[in-house]
């Protein structure tokens, strides 16, 4: 690929070798890419998870300062020609997208380091090390992409590599197949959507360059259009609510690594690109965008967390709390381009300010979660709730992160979570006008949409930890587990620090994350607090903990002075209702504990249940065993996918006929063909 | 010699063709129409021969010899061989004759209208003539629809043949020498290699039945 | 230079003399491949020749050798050599293979022909010879479903043909109308006699419409998936790779002679219903594939009906694309053929639900053969991501935009019935029985280079603007009435 | 006045601490008399404090850290959201306002670790508790923040001691139909909050019924000390909240002793009438099935949500 800087005034010749440091870190990437695969390719079996995980973190960490130099701004790219002439890929990251350069390596880079202790087998292997290199890659170069071939192209290389690693463990899991398949059709849905939107602007704007793209106007048809067909695509990739389909079934199917990398980092491709359609191409969009934006993101943060509180699949849990936060991120975009179009900047951009900080914060904490529950999966071999228990004291560098970032999920203090959630809400709280009936209706929606997810995310994660690594274990599998390897545990612990420390110095964060987005006012206060001068809010979380700690501090003081005279005593169970604890299997479990939830919920998930008691033979009082089953499944795939597929399937079978092995039927095919086209000219 | 007489023949020529064409259409008996067949091919020899006279060439002489040679002795021949190599030459069309002629006649009603824009309407007997060649290319393919035996599919691929033959020497006085003479071994391969695949068939099946071939489907 | 004009026919008559010849039989397994080697190299000569914009044509002008047909040389060379080499076992047959060889080699002949005839005639009758050629390879295995895909293709193909040289010949009658009676395609594209523009608009029509017969465009595209599932896998290779192309090259000539005389409304209309139909086509009948044989020959179908689309569209982007897809396709169909060859060879069917887990029991097989499919799918790095990509961008942009809404939705069908038969086919544990008593079998059942290089081509291909996107460039000038 | 304001958050804190037992006193105590009984006096609760911190602490075996750490947890969320609401003075804390969304965050903080812990011990009845405890804090977060939200609209702040002020300075607000609405959802939430009847029944051991106190069940010593108090301390600061949202005056707007004084007074008042309030309203209560509860909130979120609507469209 015969990479010289793109002929214009970004950037310095490149015959003289002055690159720009842009251009530098993108040929270091691309090098470093190659050089993984190369290293994945060769490496011999014993070696190779050290050798490529060391080689992808390398390029992670060229990611890392690629994205980081453009998104402080400074501008750059590589320009390549291909075979079609009028063709030509274009690596020229803005400041958003080195944003999104940055998450994405840096999912990237953890996922990477843990996979050095994680992969075995079928996920060591030689092609499943290079699909992971190709997918991160490809992960990274999209928010690069400075053109639409060649964000396509990433886009698929992402997709071509994700898919690949979907389908690691074929063999020995049957579901990995149908897995792979609904991600495949639907990642191509997603791609072919975007295609067609693209394609949509390139009619108006005549080429294929980002920078020819904003010629259109949003209020026009072409505008309505693209808009529409984009979001689609885009929220496709971002697994909202009703494509989110293939989500709960993809991720849980990868490898831990993989799948962290997937829900951290690729889904955000499609956040990044809605941002890139409101705020680059089509800035100013009208207020049904937001309304559009807003709708898809509230149901898909409510419909994918409840199906996450009544999941006992950790993995499959994870997933639809992956919905969620993204559904949360979407709803956050909605609001500012409804705010925006009702002049409310202030507010609208702390709505934005507030997207972008879930996105961070997600991607840390989802990061995080993800390689956590491969650590329990590794050390238990369950990856069922029902299952597990007592880990926290098995696995305590795993439970203290698992239960930090679980902490962020659910937007408690002192976490990122908590404050993108407080940005929400204050941009909500601000956006109030009586002017705009559509902002009158959808901001009170929006809070009650919000606070009920945040209830939501509270209980499952509650549940995910307190089943997952308190009480008992409730399988041998659980009861045996052990801490798992250093590079897995610390990916973990790092993702956790993450979490802290974005959510206790959120101030310097916010302001780079607004620097991205060219929102002005973002202070930073205090130990590191984040102020909104705009709206006359501010956040100091350390102040906040600081005072935690001086209220907490005469508590400790008494504790510690009746534990001198009375040290704590271990015993069976202190009361147990007059009972002992016969086994494990008395406690609650997960499914157990979201019953409440689940008979509130009945009517939006659909349970089927059926219990069969079985009498015993002496008298029918008395009960010789009770079977309880409860299948949950997607009701929006068992309303909508299923039969449309039934009928493709039909019209499959219907449409044989056409080929029915007769020579006359397909002659007769060609002499109609001839004489609708004698007609045809004859007119 | 007279534009009134080269008129009439090139119409009687014309003429055979079609008539020919309607009755193989109409004739059950493999046989009858292979005889057909040869009488159109002794048809469309004359109108070459006719155009030749007429333009004072040479070369459309050599070109009606070659015609003759091979579309009135050469592949009757081999049809016949093939037809009278085995004994009932019954064919039992999927249409019965008498429909499959109406369609022949609304076909060669559709030849003229589909024709009128492109040769305006001129009095020159030639032009007046090519809707006639058009006609014969779909009844060709009428045979090729409807008829049921492999020979009877050579045959109509054959009249479909013939047909643009005549709309090649009615509009152009037929075509450069060098891709008369390819297409016409193009068209005799062809025939050659259908003839050794129905004896295959004959082999395989025990007939030339065409509806055996569904073997080969989704 | 102007002598590798003939070097492809002379060496198609030699190598088809060399194997029906009795001795010496060890050189007849290599004729093939000697004659696409032959092809490829005069392919490339002709293409330096013609980028230094100097066009090779012969003493009588029937023979021309444009960046166009330069470029269509090298493709049927390409995927010729891919088809050949790979499919080198697949010859052992009673003869020893000996009408096998001559007939491949004539059919080599018959394509570069059709290519390099300047004359519309010839043009014609070298595709028609390929039908000859073909017929006996397809009927080669001598069953009885052989005989009935040999017997539909040659009834259909010639049929479809003949409706060409008709189209042909009424071009012909209406040069001779404008006073120079001609069938030179380098005269009659350059738009100036003044021909009758209804005359025209039939012959273009007719003869879009034949040749589309053998491009296996819908609706008359019914012989191929039965000609493509019964014959030997190079020869389904061979003909699905460019004897597809090539039908579809005459297409684009006729089309740029019509778009001179009548502007582009006619073929536009005409292609984009035949791209469509065939996209229908082929989704319908995907959706419930049983045959992994015929499933390659309806993907055959879409992608003719993706070029098509793109023919349709025209225009820089849309044309460069078309011809960067007919080398991908060709190169990628082709592997696809000579693996499923191997498939059918290893397992004894090609019924898919009778294969499973191939990936798991035949690496060697498996391992190729999804490759292949990713690039199939049109996935990057390979060079059908890019035509795609080309080819939909520049039919919208080209005010198609509904045209390409529907292709869109039919081609996730296509995509998604694709992917489900791969994985079908491809993934999942071998079933306990086999894998039992069975070992491993991780042999490629033949030799592996040729489907290396030509996956690998097509991996890289799209990246190399130097030379080919120059020589893609001139090629698409010269259909636009340039050169 | 940082420090002043610090000073006045600590006294706060300090006086809640005292009064909460006082609070829970009274309503034991109006409801003993109300229903004839005697009643164990206001101290009582002090008493059991001082007993508990006195016994000693049993733990069960195999219990993770929660265990010991939750009760503190607990007990420092109550404590902060004490130092946060504006109970005596409308005073923020510098760097620290009393955002409402940081408060309940702080309060569910709290919440979360009671429901830890109820599982921590792997009994049936913690886990039982823990469940209906959470999902009953699931569904009353939407009340809190729209019923809040709602207040907030005519403050143009999400700060509950401007909300507070904004009464104090324009009384008519109070009886607004809006801020009626939002102040009685918000107070129906208060009760499911802090495990009130109708919702749960803090004075039975019945084990079906029970809620919070399922979750306490196993502990014991300081821990059941610290998690009496922390629920009393919640209950009790909630209250004083609700109180000066319906009832501003006395609160102090500046940090001048007799200011203080004056809205010390005030709380101790208000929350006196609203304590006997309470125990008298539970007399007439009976604990709703826990399936109808949900039924209870939605209503109460829909009247939060007429009153932000309200706010909009009709004044």
């Amino acid at each position: 690929m015969s990479t010289r800087t793109r002929p214009d005034h970004r950037s310095i010749a490149f015959g003289d070798w002055t690159m720009n440091p842009v251009e530098a870190a993108l040929t270091a990437e691309l090098l470093l890419a190659a050089l993984a695969c190369a290293v994945a390719a060769v490496a011999p079996a014993s070696m190779r998870r050290y050798l490529a995980g060391i080689a992808t973190i390398a390029m992670a960490a060229s990611g890392i300062v690629a994205g980081g130099l453009a998104l402080s701004g400074h501008s750059g790219g590589l320009w390549a020609p291909t075979a079609l002439p009028t063709v030509n890929l274009t690596l020229a990251p803005d400041r958003l997208g080195g944003l999104f350069i940055v998450i994405a390596s840096a999912v990237t880079l953890l996922a990477a380091l843990y996979a050095i202790g994680y992969v075995h087998g079928a996920a060591d292997s030689r092609s499943a090390w290079l699909a992971f290199i190709l997918f991160t890659f490809g992960l990274q170069m999209v928010p690069a992409a400075g053109d639409i071939i060649t964000f396509l192209l990433a886009w698929e290389l992402m997709a071509l590599g994700s898919g690949v690693l979907v389908l690691t463990d074929h063999r020995t899991r049957p579901q990995a197949r149908s897995a792979a398949l609904w991600y495949a059709v639907m990642t191509q849905l997603s791609f072919l959507l975007i295609l067609a939107g693209f394609a949509a602007l390139a009619s108006v704007a005549g080429t294929t360059t980002f920078d020819a793209l904003v010629t259109v106007s949003p209020t026009s048809t072409t505008g309505a259009l693209a808009f529409t067909l984009l979001i689609l695509g885009f929220a496709t990739k971002a697994g909202l609510v009703p494509l989110h389909i293939w989500l709960p079934r993809a991720h849980p199917e990868a490898p831990s690594h993989a799948s962290a990398v997937m829900s951290a980092a690729m889904v955000k491709m499609g956040v990044y690109g809605t941002l890139l359609v409101v705020l680059r191409f089509m800035p100013g969009g009208p207020a049904w965008w937001g309304i559009v934006l807003l709708s898809l993101g509230g149901i898909s943060a409510v419909y994918g967390i409840l199906q996450a509180s009544v999941t006992s699949d950790v993995k499959r849990l994870l997933a639809y709390s992956t919905t969620e936060n993204i559904g949360l991120i979407f709803l956050a975009i909605g609001a500012s381009v409804l705010l925006a179009s009702y002049h409310l900047t202030a507010a609208s951009q702390a709505a934005l300010l507030a997207a972008l900080l879930l996105a961070i914060s997600h991607a840390a904490f989802k990061c995080s979660l993800f390689l956590g529950a491969g650590a329990i999966v590794a050390a238990t071999g369950e990856r069922n709730l029902d299952r597990l228990g007592g880990l926290g004291v098995r696995m305590p560098w795993t439970a203290a992160a698992f239960g930090v970032a679980a902490l962020g999920a659910a937007a408690l203090p002192v976490t990122s979570g908590f404050v993108a959630e407080w940005t929400l809400f204050q941009s909500f709280i601000h956006g109030a006008t009586r002017d705009a009936i559509s902002v009158a209706v959808a901001l009170p929606v929006a809070v009650a949409v919000v606070a009920l997810t945040a209830g939501l995310a509270l209980v499952t994660f509650v549940k995910l930890y307190g089943i997952g690594f308190l009480a008992r274990p409730r399988s041998q599998g659980a009861d045996d587990a052990h801490e798992v390897s250093h590079p897995m545990r610390w990916a973990a612990l790092i993702g956790a620090g993450a979490v802290i420390a974005l959510g206790v110095f959120p101030g310097p964060v916010a302001q780079v994350l607004a620097s991205a987005v060219g929102i002005g006012d973002v202070a930073t206060i205090g130990f590191g607090g984040l102020s909104l001068p705009s709206l006359g809010v501010l956040l100091d979380p350390m102040a906040l903990a600081i005072t935690a700690l001086v209220c907490a501090l005469p508590v400790v003081v008494v504790s510690a002075l009746s534990a001198r005279r009375h040290p704590r005593r271990a015993t069976e169970l202190p009361w147990g209702c007059g009972g002992a604890r016969v086994s494990p299997r008395m406690q609650y479990t997960a499914t157990s504990y979201a019953e409440p939830l689940m008979r509130v919920f009945d009517d939006t998930l659909r349970p089927e249940q059926d219990v069969v008691v079985t009498h015993a033979t002496e008298s029918r009082y008395l009960v010789a065993q009770v079977r309880y089953r409860q299948k949950l499944s997607d009701v929006i795939e068992v309303r909508g996918y299923r039969p449309l597929l039934e009928f493709v399937d039909r019209l499959g079978v219907v449409s044989r006929r056409l080929q029915n092995g007769s020579v006359h039927r397909y002659l007769t095919f060609s002499f109609v063909a001839l004489i609708v086209v004698l007609i045809v000219v004859s007119l | 010699m007279s534009d009134n007489l080269y008129a009439q023949l090139i119409s009687l020529t014309a003429g055979t063709l079609l008539l020919t064409a309607a009755l193989i259409v109409w004739r059950r008996s493999l046989r009858a129409c292979v005889r057909l067949l040869a009488i159109q091919g002794i048809a469309l020899a004359g109108l070459v021969a006719v155009l030749g006279w007429h333009e004072r060439t040479i070369e459309l002489v050599l070109v009606s010899l070659l015609v003759l040679g091979l579309k009135a002795v050469l592949l009757p021949l081999v049809l016949s061989r093939n037809v009278l190599n085995h004994d009932d030459d019954r064919e039992v069309p999927r249409l019965n004759p008498t429909a499959s002629l109406i369609f022949a006649a609304l076909l060669t009603m559709l030849a003229y209208i589909v024709c009128r824009p492109w040769m305006g309407d001129t009095d020159d007997p030639t032009s007046r003539a090519v809707p006639i060649g058009i006609a014969l290319v779909l009844i060709g393919f009428l045979l090729l629809i409807t008829r049921r035996r492999a020979a009877s599919q050579l045959i109509g691929f054959l009249v479909l043949d013939n047909g643009i033959a005549t709309v090649a020497f009615l509009t152009a006085t037929g075509v450069p020498f060098i891709v008369e003479l390819g297409a016409s071994l193009d068209v005799l391969l062809v025939v050659l290699i259908l003839q050794v695949l129905t004896g295959r068939m004959q082999v395989k099946f025990g007939g030339t039945d065409l509806d055996d071939l569904t073997e080969l489907k989704d | 230079m102007a002598a590798f004009l003939f070097v492809p026919l002379v060496a198609a008559l030699v190598g088809a003399a060399i194997s029906s010849f009795n001795q010496p039989a060890a050189f007849r397994r290599f004729t093939g491949i000697g004659t696409s080697i032959a092809i490829l190299v005069s392919g490339i000569a002709l293409s330096a020749a013609a980028l230094a914009s100097h066009v090779e044509s012969s003493v009588t002008g029937l023979l021309r050798a444009d960046a166009l047909s330069s470029y269509m040389l090298c493709v049927i060379g390409a995927v010729a050599l891919t088809a050949t080499w790979g499919g080198i076992r697949g010859s052992g047959t009673a003869d020893g293979g000996r009408v096998y060889n001559a007939l491949i080699c004539a059919f080599l002949g018959a394509m570069s022909l059709a290519v390099l005839a300047d004359n519309l005639g010839i043009m014609w009758v070298a595709i028609e010879l390929t039908t000859i050629a073909t017929a006996f390879l397809v009927g080669h295995a001598r069953t009885g479903r052989a005989l009935e895909a040999a017997w539909k293709y040659v009834i259909l193909g010639s049929v479809g043909v003949a409706i060409a040289f008709l189209g042909i010949v009424l071009l012909y009658a209406a040069t001779r109308e404008s006073g120079s009676p001609t069938l030179s395609w380098l005269a009659l594209d350059q738009g100036h006699l003044a021909l009758n523009p209804a005359l025209v608009k039939a012959a273009a029509a007719l003869a879009v419409l034949g040749f589309a017969t053998k491009a296996g465009l819908a609706p008359m595209h019914s012989w191929l998936p039965d000609a493509h599932s019964q014959a030997p896998a190079p020869v389904s290779g061979l003909m699905s790779g460019v004897l597809l192309a090539v039908a579809f090259y005459a297409v684009l000539r006729i089309q740029s002679i019509a778009d001179a005389v009548l502007g582009p409304d006619l073929m536009r209309g005409m292609l984009a219903v035949g791209g469509l139909l065939s996209l229908a086509v082929a989704a319908a009948l995907l959706v419930g594939q049983r045959d992994y044989k015929r499933m390659l020959a309806y993907s055959s179908v879409e992608h003719m009906g993706l070029m098509a689309l793109g023919a349709a569209a025209g225009g820089v982007l849309g044309l460069t694309a078309v011809l960067l897809h007919i080398l991908g396709h060709g190169l990628t169909k082709s592997s696809l053929f000579v693996v499923s060859g191997r498939i059918q060879g290893a397992e004894g069917t090609t019924t898919i639900s009778n294969v499973r887990g191939l990936l798991a029991r035949r690496p060697g097989l498996g391992v190729p053969f999804l490759i292949a499919m990713v690039a199939l799918l049109g996935l990057p790095p390979f060079s059908l991501f890019f035509s795609e990509v080309g080819i939909l961008i520049a039919a919208w942009t080209r005010g198609m935009g509904w045209v390409t809404a529907i292709a869109l939705v039919l081609l996730l069908v296509v995509f998604a019935a694709l992917a489900r038969l791969t994985a079908r086919l491809a993934f999942g544990a071998p079933e306990e029985s086999e894998s039992v008593d069975s070992p491993v079998d991780r042999s490629s059942h033949g030799p592996r280079t040729p489907l290396i290089i030509a996956l690998s081509v097509t991996a890289v291909i799209a990246f190399v603007a130097v030379p080919l996107g120059s020589l893609l460039l001139s090629a698409v000038a010269v259909l636009s009435g340039g050169s | 006045m940082n420090w002043t304001a610090t000073a006045v958050a600590l006294l706060q804190v300090l006086i809640a601490t005292l009064v909460a037992p006082l609070v829970i006193g009274i309503t034991r105590q109006t409801r003993a008399r109300l229903e004839g009984r005697v009643g164990a006096g206001i101290l009582q609760p002090w008493r059991d404090l001082r007993k508990l911190l006195r016994k000693e602490t049993l733990q069960a075996n195999g219990v993770s850290w929660i265990s010991s750490i939750g009760p503190i947890v607990v007990m420092a969320s109550s404590l902060l959201v004490a130092a946060l609401l504006p109970l005596i003075s409308t005073l923020t804390l510098p760097f620290v306002p009393d955002d409402l969304f940081v408060v309940v965050s702080v309060l569910l903080i709290g919440t979360v670790a009671v429901a830890l812990i109820g599982l921590d011990v792997g009994s049936a009845f913690g886990g039982m508790g823990s469940s209906r405890h959470m999902m009953i804090a699931a569904l009353v977060e939407p009340t809190v923040l729209v019923a809040v939200y709602a207040l907030s609209i005519p403050a143009g702040s999400s700060l509950l001691s401007s909300i507070v002020a904004t009464r104090l300075d324009a009384p008519a607000v109070i009886l607004s139909p809006v801020s009626l609405l939002a102040v009685v959802a918000l107070f129906v939430a208060v009760l499911a909050e802090t495990g009130r009847l109708p919702v749960d029944n803090p004075s039975t051991h019945l084990e079906l019924t029970m809620v919070h106190e399922a979750m306490i069940l196993e502990s014991s010593g300081r821990d059941l000390a610290w998690l009496e108090l922390g629920s009393w301390l919640r209950l009790s600061a909630l209250l004083g909240l609700v109180a000066n949202l319906m009832i501003p005056w006395g609160l102090a707007t500046d940090a001048t002793v007799l200011a203080l004084v004056v809205g010390t007074i005030a709380l101790l008042l208000k929350l006196t009438v609203f304590a006997a309030a309470l125990g008298a309203g539970e007399v007439f209560l009976a604990k709703l099935r826990l399936f109808r509860v949900p039924e209870l909130l939605a209503g109460s979120f829909v009247l939060a949500f007429l009153a932000v609507t309200a706010s909009y469209l009709v004044t």
